[in-house]
């Protein structure tokens, strides 16, 4: 209890903050348990009008904190642990009754997601959406509802005609623009992006993504925005971590992660990154992300890691602030970087012995 | 508007070409049969009466000239198309000289009004259901429900009507056991006769539901369960979209739409007649004509009760075909 | 949500239409005046139709043929109410000249038609040459291939002359379930084409008149007319039912249902096992039994029918051997459960058969020997009817008759005993071998004997041939049941068949003339197989013996004692050559309700007439039937 | 494959449950070899006895032992929809695979006949097949003209899948890589079709099951070959139900529906298999 007075404190500074965040997909079958720890213990917050950043490969949990933070749990994924705050409500997201859940969302937190294609319902006009998500907060009749829509879409220049639309009738690009109106809409504080450029040509990419910059730029909205493509985020994020096996090993300023990975997985994603000129092959990493149900002892990465020690294979390091605004979890970046208090006790493991 | 009138023209010429196809296939078929019309009435008066053997082949050359069979397949065919076109089917061999269309007509309300109805209740009632099952699919009773169906919808649909027969008229005899409506009642729109009606038609149309409910059910289940994982649907709930709103608008009415598809071909295989469902219950509907036709190798009674349902089936597919791209905005038409 | 709407609209409807569903709908047909018979023609097609003369248009016994029409004379299958013979619409037997060239008939008078025209020679005369004139007609072809002219020599009196002599021309007349009926001619007369008239609402002279019909053809509701005085049927009292109710009351469950219920008061026919849930949990019900096997034996005989015209069963030793291998204690078992009246011979033992036929030949099937080739074998077993009622007693105990006459009639007499090794024998001396376990015809083909049946539409008789084809096998013959549902008469007309179980012999029942089937018999008719053989001769048997006999009888009278003579020379010609295996008679399970109504004919007490409710000579069932309840 | 079948076997309870329904039966079947009567002879035991330790399932009113004819009238039935399921799933793979494929006119050729044999009536051209027919409709010819008659829906299925795999990338690679056309169809395109295949399987035996049963109860089928359909068309000739003999009645239909729903889990649980977001959901790879 007293830790929420302790993020009331920093309200104004944090509008999201995590602490010790576990998410795990766990399945039952014919008394065979599985777990699948695919958030396990992430610490972080966004600042007031910040665009943070997170980046990983595919299946390194960025879509399973995001549903997290979002409180989309659905089953078999469970909170195990951990809490989820923002700046808008005093109490951990997981402690509300769901109705004020819902009466959160969109209103102060929204989302914009990858996939313009199938995240607006297909058989819908789109001023029949707007209204879905966005009415209700709205607390205006309905004309003005509509007035205020259109003003809203002129300001992000655009065209009215499309609300009469079906999804389907328009472009890939203006499918995702449309969203983005739509998260935007009641100015909400927190917006939360998922891959929204993935699916983009490049050209459209460029455009979808000043739009983004510029609305949050214009609402004040803070931002966490999700994506593999490390180029992205040189392009939109004040901040960025990385995340690997269901942790985040490092976080930083942009900037000074992009001029100064201390973690090798970072270095080794920023030396991939193809620059002109080049023409050597690169080396890659050897083997594959590890198994979330079976993840290796110690540091994840260290099977794959090019600089492991022998306390890679048995400790945990921790998140450790090594420079301003720049924490790490490596043993081999600093000798400051100590094992984490709590080396998790390993009784998933096992259960899984047994099957 | 252009792209939809070459559409709409595509769809009629294949329309037109299944009606040609199906029609003349039951016709070969039907003239393949070796049952012979003149040798069922024969043997119908020779059975029981007196009759000498003299008296039989000049009753058989008559009969042959009175029905006009044994001409050329070919000119028969043509006969049985030129009539069509008028909508005639010729006199029924069977119950020679009475239209086939008159038989038809006879029977056809009762199926219509059983079928029409026990289809579109099942339809909305398993719909739904399945639908909420596919929804909530951690609901108790729904799950229930869903398990109750798996059992019930593979049951042949014989036994079902079977067992509802001996319940409610063996061993619990409140309902009427077969028939369209009491006997000496004058039919016509009074209370009475429709009162009648309803009470003989509750067993059949409640076997024909408790079927069809759990195959519309399992199926709108299946969808529903995948639209469920739908983008669209997992954006619209993280926006805290209301959940009546959601499953109405979002998951049920991106369900429905292909659902419509098969209401209309069921619609369309009314026409068919239930014929087991109107053989157990003894309804006077077209499905048990076709059985008695069939038996007494009436084949004008057989092909005119065949090439309508063929009519109404593909008729139902044609309708959808134009009409679907209108109420599914998904669907272009391109092809 | 238009779908939303709309159930809600149809669960609307549904809810406000559900008090009517609970009210029984109300009817003016009192209940106590009211017989409900089963009309086992099913539903009719074209129930608007009620032109007799017309083939297959309509129904026909419906109620219009038993309780509407009516003609000279009937023949009872039984006993009849006033002897076996019964002058209806004539007054006296027909009179032929001597070389039967000219039939004279004599009309009663006082007889009218419903419509209160007085029925007179002028009808007889009309309906003559409407036959004459039309063809197509149910009856034209025999009128045209006899009647040269018809006379009306006065109004009660008409003169037939025929083409050629025929001894038999007033069995076209003369009813056994039916024979052709008096039309009309007032009504007629008015209409263009005979065959294209529906004849709605009939106009008759039987006692009962079109009350109410479904236009489905589930029912048809007959009302006693006013003037019932005024038809034949008088001169036996008056009928006792106000309405007759002939329907379709669905398969044999529903009508074991509808009797327990009271909604059916006479079944025309059932499964046997129906039979005993009736016998054992209605305790209204009655049968022409009393008790075991409950049925009534239509004067109709179902045997094993070889085709003769094969090559395999040409020898009659053949034909013998498979008569001795079938146990027809398994056929009664499996076919009726026990309920069979076996037969040996060549006519069913039903009626009066019995007496005419059946004591007579007693003695000389007791003493009939076979030749198998190698020894003289007596394969007749006068016990077998005894053995059957035996076997059934121990589950059946009182129902079972003790008497042996009863016995006789019930189960019926003897019959050929198993005889495996005869039959052997018999084959052997046919040029049959045995290898292994297969038999196997003088050519070297495996013999293969297919047994066709009906299926559901005979299902006893289906029984018979599935039980028969297994004993058959077990002996190394390739046996089976070959199903022509819906396609046995084409089959049977053309001869593609090797055996089924079918009859051929069909008899008046309460006459000993055995002309009506045996006629057919002469080897005039026979044709190749694959061109359709005329009823009744299906067996397409040739025999000059039998040419003999028929060509006597067509000399005689109906009535001459040397009719029988020579039906008696026929058995033991059919008993020596086995054309076709005589099984049984068909039993028919005709069950009467007595709830509502008394008086139905059985075999104990009343055996006035045949009870099954098709048959033309049931319109002397309703003017012996009682109301157990007096009308208001 | 036995790695997919034993994760399936582990995570999906409607692919155990389904495998022990169809163990159970096909063990049944399998009995019928093992039976001491010959199942078209009847009056061989008591009639009418209800099940007992002698009897486990009762006997009938036609003397025969309803245990066994059931272990024979299961055997057939399921070889019956094996053999109806078999031919049509090869109608519909090569019909589907080839107008898919091909497109243009020939596709337009098929698809017509396809949509014909989706319109006219099944049931009513069956009742006139059988009168055609008559007694050369044994069970196997059944089986063939059923096989004829229920390929078109799949057919069609197939299709669209292929049309949508070869507009596929890898598909494009394979042609520029000069692998001919029926190779990149049979290697790289059937993997993909080949599980819908097994999966409508058992719905196209569910479906010609209960057909069958139809027919036979109807008596529009060869009798004397012993079918689950064909012991009902029994029991009603016998008039069971109203005599009591229920017992006649419940074990084939126990049973039947027993195989329904057995090869129904097996259909869903092998469309899970087929549609990897379910599949994913299940075994829970985030």
């Amino acid at each position: 209890m007293t830790q929420i007075s302790a993020s009331a404190g920093r309200e104004h500074a944090h509008v999201l903050e995590t602490s010790d965040l576990r998410a795990y997909y766990r399945m039952k079958y014919f008394g065979i348990d599985r777990e699948v720890r695919a958030v396990d213990g992430i610490s972080m917050h966004v600042r007031k009008h910040e665009i943070y950043g997170i980046a990983g490969e595919s299946s390194c949990g960025k879509t399973t904190f995001i549903k997290a933070i979002a409180a989309a749990i659905r089953p078999p994924l469970e909170i195990v642990g951990g809490q989820v705050n923002y700046s808008f409500i005093d109490d951990d997201l997981y402690a509300l009754p769901p109705a004020r859940r819902t009466a959160i969302r969109w209103r102060h937190l929204s989302y914009i997601l990858q996939g313009s294609m199938n995240v607006l319902n297909p058989v819908r006009r789109i001023h029949k959406t707007f209204e879905d998500f966005a009415f209700r907060h709205m607390h205006l009749p309905r004309a003005e509802f509509d007035q205020e829509v259109r003003r809203h879409l002129e300001r992000l220049r655009l065209p009215a005609e499309i609300l009469r639309s079906y999804p389907h009738e328009l472009s890939g690009g203006m499918r995702q623009r449309v969203c983005i109106a739509l998260a935007t809409l009641c100015k909400p504080e927190f917006i939360i992006a998922d891959e929204p450029t993935t699916a983009l040509d490049v050209v459209v990419q460029k455009d979808v993504l000043a739009m983004i910059r510029e609305t949050q730029h214009e609402f004040g909205s803070s931002m966490i925005f999700v994506t593999h493509d490390l180029t992205v985020h040189a392009n939109i994020a004040d901040r960025l971590g990385i995340m690997y096996a269901g942790r985040l090993v490092e976080e930083g300023r942009t900037a000074d992660v992009f001029a100064n990975p201390l973690h090798p997985y970072t270095a080794h994603l920023i030396a991939s990154l193809p620059t002109l000129g080049d023409r050597h092959t690169r080396d890659g990493l050897h083997g594959t992300p590890p198994n979330l149900a079976d993840p290796p002892k110690g540091c994840r990465f260290h099977p794959r890691c090019p600089l492991a020690m022998e306390i890679c294979r048995h400790e945990n390091p921790a998140l450790t602030t090594l420079a301003k605004d720049h924490r790490v979890a490596c043993f081999a970046a600093s000798s400051d970087v100590l094992p984490t208090p709590d080396g998790k006790p390993n009784r998933h493991e096992e259960l899984e012995i047994e099957r | 508007m252009r792209s939809y009138a070459i559409y709409v023209a595509k769809r009629v010429l294949q329309f037109a070409l299944v009606v040609f196809v199906g029609i003349s296939i039951t016709f070969l078929i039907t003239h393949l049969t070796p049952i012979d019309p003149v040798e069922h009435a024969v043997a119908q008066v020779s059975t029981f009466g007196f009759s000498s053997p003299e008296s039989i082949e000049l009753l058989r050359q008559s009969l042959k000239e009175l029905y006009g069979v044994g001409d050329n397949l070919w000119e028969e065919y043509l006969i049985f198309w030129r009539r069509l076109a008028m909508l005639d089917f010729g006199p029924s061999l069977s119950a020679f000289p009475t239209p086939v269309s008159e038989l038809i007509g006879r029977a056809i309300p009762w199926t219509i009004g059983l079928l029409t109805v026990s289809t579109i209740l099942s339809w909305f009632i398993g719909n739904i259901l399945g639908g909420l099952a596919g929804y909530y699919s951690r609901n108790r009773i729904l799950r229930i429900l869903g398990m109750i169906m798996m059992g019930l919808h593979p049951v042949p649909y014989y036994i079902v009507a079977f067992v509802l027969l001996i319940v409610f008229t063996f061993l619990l005899p409140i309902l009427p056991s077969s028939g369209g409506y009491e006997m000496n009642l004058a039919t016509g729109w009074t209370p009475q006769f429709a009162g009648s009606a309803l009470l003989h038609s509750i067993l059949p149309s409640l076997s024909l539901i408790l079927v069809g409910v759990g195959s519309w059910f399992m199926g709108m289940r299946a969808l529903v369960s995948n639209i469920v994982t739908d983008d669209y649907v997992t954006y619209a709930a993280l926006a805290g979209v209301p959940d009546k709103k959601l499953v109405t608008s979002y998951v049920m009415r991106n369900a429905f739409l292909p659902q419509i598809t098969g209401l209309a071909m069921s619609i369309g295989a009314i026409f068919n007649g239930a014929v087991i469902t109107e053989q157990v219950f003894g309804y006077p509907g077209i499905g048990r004509l076709l059985v008695e036709a069939v038996h007494a190798a009436d084949y004008s009674l057989v092909l005119g009760i065949t090439s309508i349902a063929i009519i109404a089936v593909s008729a139902a597919v044609f309708i959808i075909d134009i009409i679907y791209p209108l109420i599914d905005p998904r669907v272009q038409v391109t092809q | 949500m238009l779908s939303r709407r709309t159930f809600m609209w149809l669960a609307g409807t549904f809810l406000a239409t559900r008090p009517a569903l609970g009210q029984v709908p109300s009817n003016d047909l009192p209940r106590e005046q009211l017989l409900i018979l089963e009309n086992p023609e099913g539903t009719i097609k074209n129930a608007g139709w009620f032109n007799i003369w017309a083939i297959n248009a309509g129904g026909q016994s419906t109620g219009l043929h038993q309780n509407v029409m009516d003609t000279f004379w009937y023949i009872d299958p039984d006993h009849g109410i006033d002897g076996v013979w019964d002058n209806s619409l004539a007054t006296e037997k027909p009179i032929y000249n001597k070389n039967f060239t000219e039939m004279t008939v004599k009309l009663r008078s006082g007889v009218f038609w419903s419509d209160g025209i007085e029925f007179t020679a002028d009808d007889v005369v009309f309906t003559i040459e409407t036959h004459m004139k039309t063809s197509g007609l149910r009856w034209s072809a025999p009128v045209q291939i006899n009647v040269a002219a018809i006379e009306k020599k006065s109004p009660t009196e008409v003169l037939f002359k025929l083409k050629k002599p025929n001894s038999r021309f007033h069995a076209l007349f003369t009813v056994r379930w039916n024979a052709m009926w008096m039309m009309p001619k007032h009504v007629f007369e008015k209409v263009g084409d005979v065959l294209k008239f529906d004849f709605n609402p009939p106009v008759g002279l039987g006692a009962y008149t079109l009350h109410n019909f479904d236009r489905g053809g589930k029912w048809f509701i007959w009302k006693k007319r006013e003037d019932w005085k005024r038809t034949s049927v008088a001169r036996f009292g008056e009928p006792g039912p106000g309405y007759l109710a002939y329907i379709d009351p669905g398969p044999p469950e529903k009508r074991v249902i509808e009797q327990l219920n009271h909604r059916l008061d006479v079944i025309h026919d059932l499964s046997p096992e129906g039979m005993f849930t009736l016998a054992k949990d209605s305790p209204s019900s009655v049968s022409w039994f009393k008790g075991f096997p409950y049925a009534h034996p239509d004067p109709t005989l179902p045997s094993v029918i070889f085709n003769n015209r094969l090559e395999k069963f040409q020898n009659k030793d053949v034909r013998w051997a498979l008569a001795l291998l079938i146990d027809i204690k398994a056929v009664s078992m499996a076919s009726y459960r026990g309920a069979a009246t076996i037969s040996a011979i060549g006519v069913p033992p039903t009626g009066l058969y019995p007496k005419y036929y059946f004591a007579p030949m007693e003695q000389w099937l007791t003493g009939f020997e076979l030749d198998t080739g190698k020894r003289k074998i007596k394969p007749y077993d006068p016990t077998i009817g005894k053995q059957i009622a035996e076997m059934l007693r121990p589950s059946l105990k009182d129902q079972i008759p003790t008497d042996p006459a009863d016995i006789a009639t019930a189960f019926g007499r003897g019959w050929w005993k198993p005889d495996p090794e005869a039959a052997t024998e018999l084959l052997q001396k046919a040029g049959f071998t045995k290898q292994g376990d297969r038999w196997f015809q003088p050519n070297g083909q495996p013999f293969s004997v297919k047994v066709m049946v009906e299926g559901d539409l005979r299902p006893v008789m289906t029984r018979a041939g599935s039980i028969i084809a297994q004993q058959w096998r077990r002996f190394g013959i390739d046996a089976n049941i070959d199903v022509a549902q819906g396609t046995m008469l084409d089959r049977r007309g053309v001869g593609d068949f090797d055996t089924f179980i079918g009859w051929s012999v069909e008899t008046w029942g309460g006459h000993p003339d055995l002309s009506f089937f045996l006629d057919s018999w002469h080897s005039q008719f026979v044709v190749d197989v694959g061109k359709v053989q005329p009823p009744r001769n299906w067996q397409r048997w040739k025999e000059p013996r039998l040419d003999k006999i028929i060509e006597e009888i067509r000399t005689i009278d109906f009535d001459d004692p040397r009719g029988v003579e020579l039906g008696l020379d026929y058995l033991k010609l059919a008993a020596e050559e086995m054309p076709i295996i005589p099984l049984m008679a068909y039993n028919v399970f005709a069950t009467m309700d007595t709830t509502y109504w008394t008086g139905f004919p059985s075999l104990a007490t009343k055996p006035y007439t045949n009870p099954v409710a098709n048959w033309g000579n049931t319109k002397y069932m309703m003017v012996n039937l009682k109301p157990t309840k007096p009308a208001k | 494959m036995i790695a997919v079948l034993r994760d399936l076997f582990r995570y999906n309870g409607e692919f155990a449950i389904g495998c022990m329904i169809m163990a159970i039966i096909l063990g049944i079947a399998a009995a019928s070899f093992f039976s001491p009567y010959e199942p078209i002879d009847s009056y061989l035991v008591a009639l009418d006895a209800p099940p007992s330790l002698e009897y486990v399932f009762g006997t009938n009113s036609r003397g025969q032992d309803i245990f066994w004819q059931l272990t024979f009238a299961i055997r057939n039935t399921l070889a019956f929809g094996f053999i109806v399921a078999l031919i049509s799933r090869i109608l519909s793979l090569v019909i589907g695979l080839i107008s898919g494929y091909m497109g243009g006119i020939v596709d337009r050729i098929l698809m017509s006949i396809n949509d014909t044999f989706i319109v006219i009536p099944l049931f009513p051209l069956l009742v006139l097949l059988y009168f055609v027919l008559r007694d050369d409709m044994t069970w196997f010819v059944l089986a063939l003209v059923m096989a004829g008659l229920g390929w078109a829906y799949d057919a069609r299925l197939i299709r669209s899948v292929m049309i949508s795999l070869r507009t596929r990338e890898f598909t494009n690679t394979s042609v520029f890589s000069g692998m001919s056309m029926p190779r990149i169809v049979t290697q790289e395109h059937l993997p993909y079709v080949l599980p819908i295949v097994f999966s409508t399987f058992m719905n196209n035996m569910n479906w010609s099951i209960g057909l069958e049963v139809t027919l036979a109860v109807l008596g529009f089928t060869d009798v004397d070959t012993p079918t689950i359909g064909g012991m009902i068309f029994w029991a009603n000739q016998h008039s069971a139900m109203v005599s009591g003999v229920w017992w006649w009645y419940f074990f084939p239909t126990l049973f039947v529906t027993l195989t329904f729903i057995g090869l129904f889990l097996l259909a869903i649980s092998m469309n899970e298999y087929i549609d990897p977001r379910s599949r994913l959901d299940r075994m829970g790879n985030s």
